[in-house]
């Protein structure tokens, strides 16, 4: 790559979207480039963000790859450049570079089953793939979305959820009751559990808590996943994203350059330093 | 004379009655002449102690380390830790029960005195043989060490070859202690107490900013000063102003707001800071075991910076650290007759 | 704190950026009092309201110097009228080392002061300043510890 | 590298002086005294008085081409508007390094596979670029603690150098490695004389005499990467780690460490100024991995132990096939606690 790695492009915030309020408030922002500038990315590729005066940090592109004109992120409030961004209107400008990262194998997972289990901001990084797969339905089997949040108003991604059904078995969940819910009560693993998904020609795609992902990964193999029909994100530290820094080092991988996506195949070789 | 076979005998026994939950004190090392700290567990394992003139480290700072591991590991084993511990390193341990941050009864303090003659200066002593490797040094008798190279042992008078602060200690006999080997030998004053700070105090003002603004644009910036320190036990430091101890109900905004002090960079205005702060945090905590200037690898004299401060604590407030520990702190009291005329 | 310190510079000559940590209960009052009895005094000092003296962290007077002001003077009730009783007892010994601290290294030492200024002290405190003015505009602009911005 | 390039010349060592002189379109470093006792390279302001008898720098070369700080670029922006960035790329002016011992110089070989491999770094091969290094062949070991032949370096080794030097009685053994190094010959012209047969077995026997002194021995080398990888979760990790303070000597004056920090250092808030900026990191800060949730990956002193061993002689091994350490001995001896890579390598890394 001759250009600077580190220079970022110009991205104009198009639209912010409240996701979710309170202490841990999630956004949703749409980036599109300035100046005709840009790049397209994979399911599962990673940006960094740059607000300029506060930093950078690394997150997960939310929008398809066959969208073109933006990038959505969705960003929870949680560091000094989060909280910058929260702190954004419409219209400012940000720095984008990227894309990093390896991608879901999604054109190997064609004929299959997919099943996503996501928690909390987690159906981010994974909401790529969903968003593929319908958009090319009738090139995969069936599909279902296993999500959860700490409470109905922790849900993100409401009304994109709702739009799916018809489409897509959507199963949500809450971690304790509540007035006026309809879905599942307790946690995602359990969920999963209960709709036991059928192992067969399927694909199980997981993020969320570190917590929850153990659990889920524990399930599943109780459902009869193999190993290599499990797949994950990680995520560590970043400064670079091109692998140099040293940051997000776990074994001999960058998560940077050779994550964010593992197969649980691959990732229970890898030190548990993430 | 310092009988280490009977300093061990006390380790192994602590450790066989199970009174103690480990022994920090000192081991031969494999990369060069000093000594390195070593904590031991296994009775059997304190045969590898050691008490010579190469045990330079301040063992106080493995009790910071040990409470920190501890907080991690959520340990409950309430038995104490023991400590092998030298004049200053005594007066650490003091300071550090004087500011609460452990208990008395969770350390057993095995004082050892390092006789009328302190510890080795490696560099100083690396000069005095001229290129020839030192095996091995030795305390003899209370003026002397006993150095050991490939041509056989020599014995070369301790003033010449002994570490900056040991000349200049004011009370090398431990100060506090459950047990103590060696003889008491408090006083050795070989110079005048803060002989190097009065001295660079006559220089003029701008030699003086020309000599340290020298010595700030050298720093690396590794802060081995801070960490080797046992009174830098901050769980956040302003030069880790980005990153600071996050708690599970640390907020977002608590993250965002805070204030980057000192910038990463090794300029000179940062790096001036960074020590200055050091400096000031010392101030009436600073035993003056010199650690910081040891552990310098670009030799910053940060003895030097830190014992201004020192001078004026005694000198001024007579105050001395780590002498007792029921003492209020410097900062924490003031008298009516402190220094007026300075204020407008 | 970096915006305050960046007051105009005068055309005609250097003009210093003071940075003046003023106690809330005297000194600040004080610095009131001298502008509401019009009281003719150099506006180069940046008053910075803390609650005692005795609150006033070292950090405070490195902080302002790395980001370029040419003075900083801390000022306190007179001993014996803390409204914490005794902050300004500590702030005493605290400062004092710091001066220390700055003249060993090499700071010039007419850039660090500390006063003592009542609430009913308005021309003490103009005083206070235009004398500090004056002695910074014979030792030019801080240099030494200011960071290149 | 390749014998078409390789050039052999003698110079007479009072000729030193004569030669830096003559290379005065680039600026010349060579070690010095920075403080007592304080070895660095400095630039050259006396040529006669250059000596190339030195111990081991304190500070490796790599600051040369990966300086503690470099700005990345510059940004200003009014809020609500697009910022202005302004691309910081380094042009300095040519440099020739002197003294370089063998072990810094296949630092440099490491540090480029790191900065040069899939994405180029700019600001790294801008600065590469620029800079020509001469070695000096070690004839006695400029450090106690030297270990560059267990792990497959010598102490007259010529990778990532464009010059090796290696004195002689009164003369230096000159070696052209790289087309940049025979130009720097050249511009000597005269003062180097063809290295005769016998010049040419005088070095061969001082190469061999060096490479014959004693030092500390790593024991199948090959074996190391695996052995760690079945060390991994060894208790031995935390319990050599007890003594470790969390300092950044071992990294920061390590010749390969590369791992580095990008912050904001902001001139001013409004309009926002500042510099994005990048420094040199140390794996062995506690705060290096820590995510924003408080996290940490590794935590303990041992986690981090780890980390560094393993990345240098596991993990690079098992990405680009050699260690990444070239048994310099800086970690070693600058150990305030006497923590040594080579004690911690014969515990955990043999089968």
């Amino acid at each position: 790559m001759s250009q600077n790695a580190y220079l970022p492009k110009l991205g104009r915030i198009a639209a912010i979207k409240e996701e979710v309020a309170g202490a841990r408030a999630i956004k949703t922002f749409r980036i599109e480039f300035v100046n005709g500038d840009g790049f397209e990315h994979d399911c599962g590729q990673c940006a960094m963000i740059s607000v300029f005066g506060k930093g950078e940090s690394m997150i997960s592109i939310a929008s398809a790859p066959h969208v073109k004109d933006y990038k959505q992120f969705s960003i929870m409030r949680t560091g000094r450049v989060t909280t910058a961004l929260h702190d954004l209107n419409v219209g400012d400008v940000v720095g984008v570079r990227g894309p990093y990262g390896n991608k879901f194998p999604v054109k190997d997972w064609k004929g299959k089953n997919l099943i996503f289990i996501g928690g909390g901001c987690g159906l981010a990084p994974i909401w790529p793939v969903v968003q593929t797969a319908v958009n090319e339905r009738r090139q995969f089997g069936n599909i279902t979305v296993f999500y959860g949040g700490r409470s109905s108003r922790d849900i993100m991604y409401r009304n994109e959820l709702e739009k799916l059904k018809g489409d897509v078995d959507v199963h949500l969940s809450i971690d304790a009751q509540e007035e006026g819910w309809d879905g599942y009560c307790g946690f995602v693993p359990a969920n999963v559990m209960t709709k036991a998904p059928k192992a067969d020609n399927a694909i199980a795609i997981t993020c969320g808590p570190p917590i929850m992902i153990k659990y889920v990964i524990q399930n599943l193999k109780e459902l009869g996943f193999e190993d290599d029909m499990i797949y994950t994100t990680i995520e560590n530290k970043m400064k670079c994203g091109i692998g140099k820094c040293g940051r997000c080092n776990v074994g001999k991988d960058y998560v940077c350059v050779n994550g964010p996506v593992y197969s649980w195949a691959a990732l229970k070789d890898l030190p548990q330093e993430y | 004379m310092i009988d280490v076979a009977a300093l061990k005998a006390h380790a192994k026994s602590l450790l066989e009655k199970g009174s103690v939950r480990a022994v920090i004190g000192y081991r031969k090392s494999t990369a060069g002449l000093l000594a390195e700290p070593a904590t031991i567990a296994d009775a059997d394992a304190t045969d590898d102690l050691i008490f010579d003139p190469t045990c330079v480290q301040n063992l106080a700072l493995y009790l910071v380390n040990d409470k920190k591991e501890r907080v991690h590991s959520r340990s409950d084993d309430k038995r104490p830790i023991a400590v092998v511990a030298k004049g200053c390193d005594s007066r650490a341990i003091t300071v550090l029960l004087q500011e609460k941050h452990f208990p008395r009864e969770s350390v057993h303090v095995i004082g050892v005195s390092c006789e009328g003659t302190g510890v080795v200066d490696a560099r100083k002593l690396a000069k005095k043989l001229d290129g020839k490797k030192a095996l091995s040094v030795n305390f003899d008798g209370s003026e002397a060490f006993s150095i050991t190279t490939e041509d056989g042992a020599q014995s070369i008078p301790a003033a010449e070859v002994m570490a900056e602060r040991c000349l200049e200690c004011r009370s090398a006999h431990p100060t506090l202690s459950d047990m103590t080997f060696g003889e008491a030998k408090s006083e050795r004053a070989l110079h005048a107490p803060f002989q190097a700070v009065k001295h660079k105090m006559k220089d003029e003002q701008d030699n003086r900013w020309a000599f340290w603004a020298r010595q700030f644009d050298r720093c690396l910036r590794c802060y081995a000063c801070r960490s080797v320190c046992p009174m830098c036990y901050c769980e956040e430091c302003v030069v880790d102003s980005i990153n600071f101890a996050v708690l599970p109900d640390t907020t977002a905004d608590e993250k965002a707001d805070r204030i980057k002090w000192i910038e990463r960079s090794p300029a000179r205005s940062e790096t001036a800071m960074y020590h200055m702060v050091r400096a000031i945090h010392l101030a009436g905590r600073c035993v003056d075991c010199a650690e910081c200037e040891r552990v310098c690898p670009v030799n910053i004299p940060l003895r030097l910076l830190n014992t201004r401060l020192e001078m004026e604590a005694f000198e001024t407030f007579e105050y001395n650290p780590g002498s007792d520990m029921n003492a209020p702190t410097l900062t924490s009291s003031f008298r009516d007759t402190d220094p007026n005329s300075f204020i407008r | 704190m970096a915006n305050a310190v960046e007051t105009a510079k005068d055309e005609t000559g250097f003009e210093p950026k003071i940075v003046a940590f003023l106690c809330k209960w005297c000194s600040s009052a004080g610095s009131d009092l001298a502008g509401v009895s019009r009281l003719q005094y150099p506006s180069n000092a940046v008053p910075i309201t803390i609650m005692c003296s005795g609150s006033m962290s070292p950090m405070f007077v490195l902080s302002a110097f790395n980001k370029g002001a040419d003075g900083v003077l801390v000022s306190g009730c007179h001993p014996g009228d803390c409204h914490y009783l005794k902050g300004n007892f500590f702030a005493r010994r605290k400062i004092y080392l710091v001066q220390k601290l700055l003249q060993f290294v090499g700071l010039e030492n007419d850039r660090f002061r500390m006063s003592w200024v009542s609430a009913a002290e308005g021309v003490k405190f103009a005083g206070v300043v235009d004398e500090f003015v004056k002695d910074i505009k014979k030792l030019g602009p801080q240099t030494r510890l200011k960071a290149k911005r | 590298m390749t014998k078409t390039v390789a050039m052999e010349k003698m110079l007479n060592k009072a000729d030193l002086a004569a030669w830096m002189g003559k290379l005065d379109s680039h600026r010349l470093f060579s070690p010095a005294l920075e403080d007592e006792d304080v070895w660095n390279y400095m630039p050259v302001e006396e040529a006669a008085k250059v000596l190339l008898n030195h111990p081991n720098t304190v500070r490796p070369p790599k600051g040369f081409v990966f300086p503690q700080r470099e700005v990345l670029y510059e940004y200003s922006q009014v809020p609500g508007e697009a910022p202005v960035l302004n691309e910081t790329l380094p042009d300095p002016a040519p440099a020739v390094v002197f003294g370089v011992r063998p072990c810094d110089s296949r630092g440099l070989v490491r540090q480029d596979i790191v900065f040069t491999k899939e994405y180029e770094d700019p600001y790294y091969q801008g600065r590469r670029a620029k800079v020509i290094y001469v070695g000096q062949a070690c004839n006695q070991p400029p450090s106690p603690n030297c270990f560059c032949m267990s792990v497959g370096g010598s102490p007259c080794a010529e990778d990532g150098l464009d010059v090796l030097m290696t004195e002689l009685d009164g003369k230096y053994h000159v070696k052209a490695l790289t087309p940049r190094g025979s130009e720097l010959l050249a511009k000597g012209g005269e003062l180097f004389k063809d290295a005769q047969a016998a010049d040419k077995a005088a070095v061969e026997k001082a190469h061999a005499s060096a490479k014959a002194h004693p030092q500390r021995p790593i024991k199948d080398l090959g074996k190391v990467a695996g052995a760690l990888k079945a060390n991994f979760d060894s208790p031995a990790w935390d319990e050599m780690a007890k003594a470790c303070i969390g300092c950044g000597i071992c990294t920061f004056l390590c010749p390969t460490c590369h791992c580095f920090d990008i912050s904001d250092e902001v001139k001013c808030s409004s309009p926002c100024k500042g510099e994005r900026v990048r420094t040199w990191d140390s794996c062995q800060f506690p705060d290096f991995t820590m995510h924003t949730s408080g996290h940490n990956p590794r935590e303990t002193l041992g986690s981090r132990l780890r980390q560094r061993v393993c990345h240098k002689f596991l993990y690079f091994v098992e990405n680009h096939d050699t260690q990444q350490c070239t048994g310099c001995g800086r970690c070693v001896s600058l150990c305030p606690v006497g923590i040594d890579i080579v004690s911690v390598v014969e515990r955990l890394g043999q089968p």
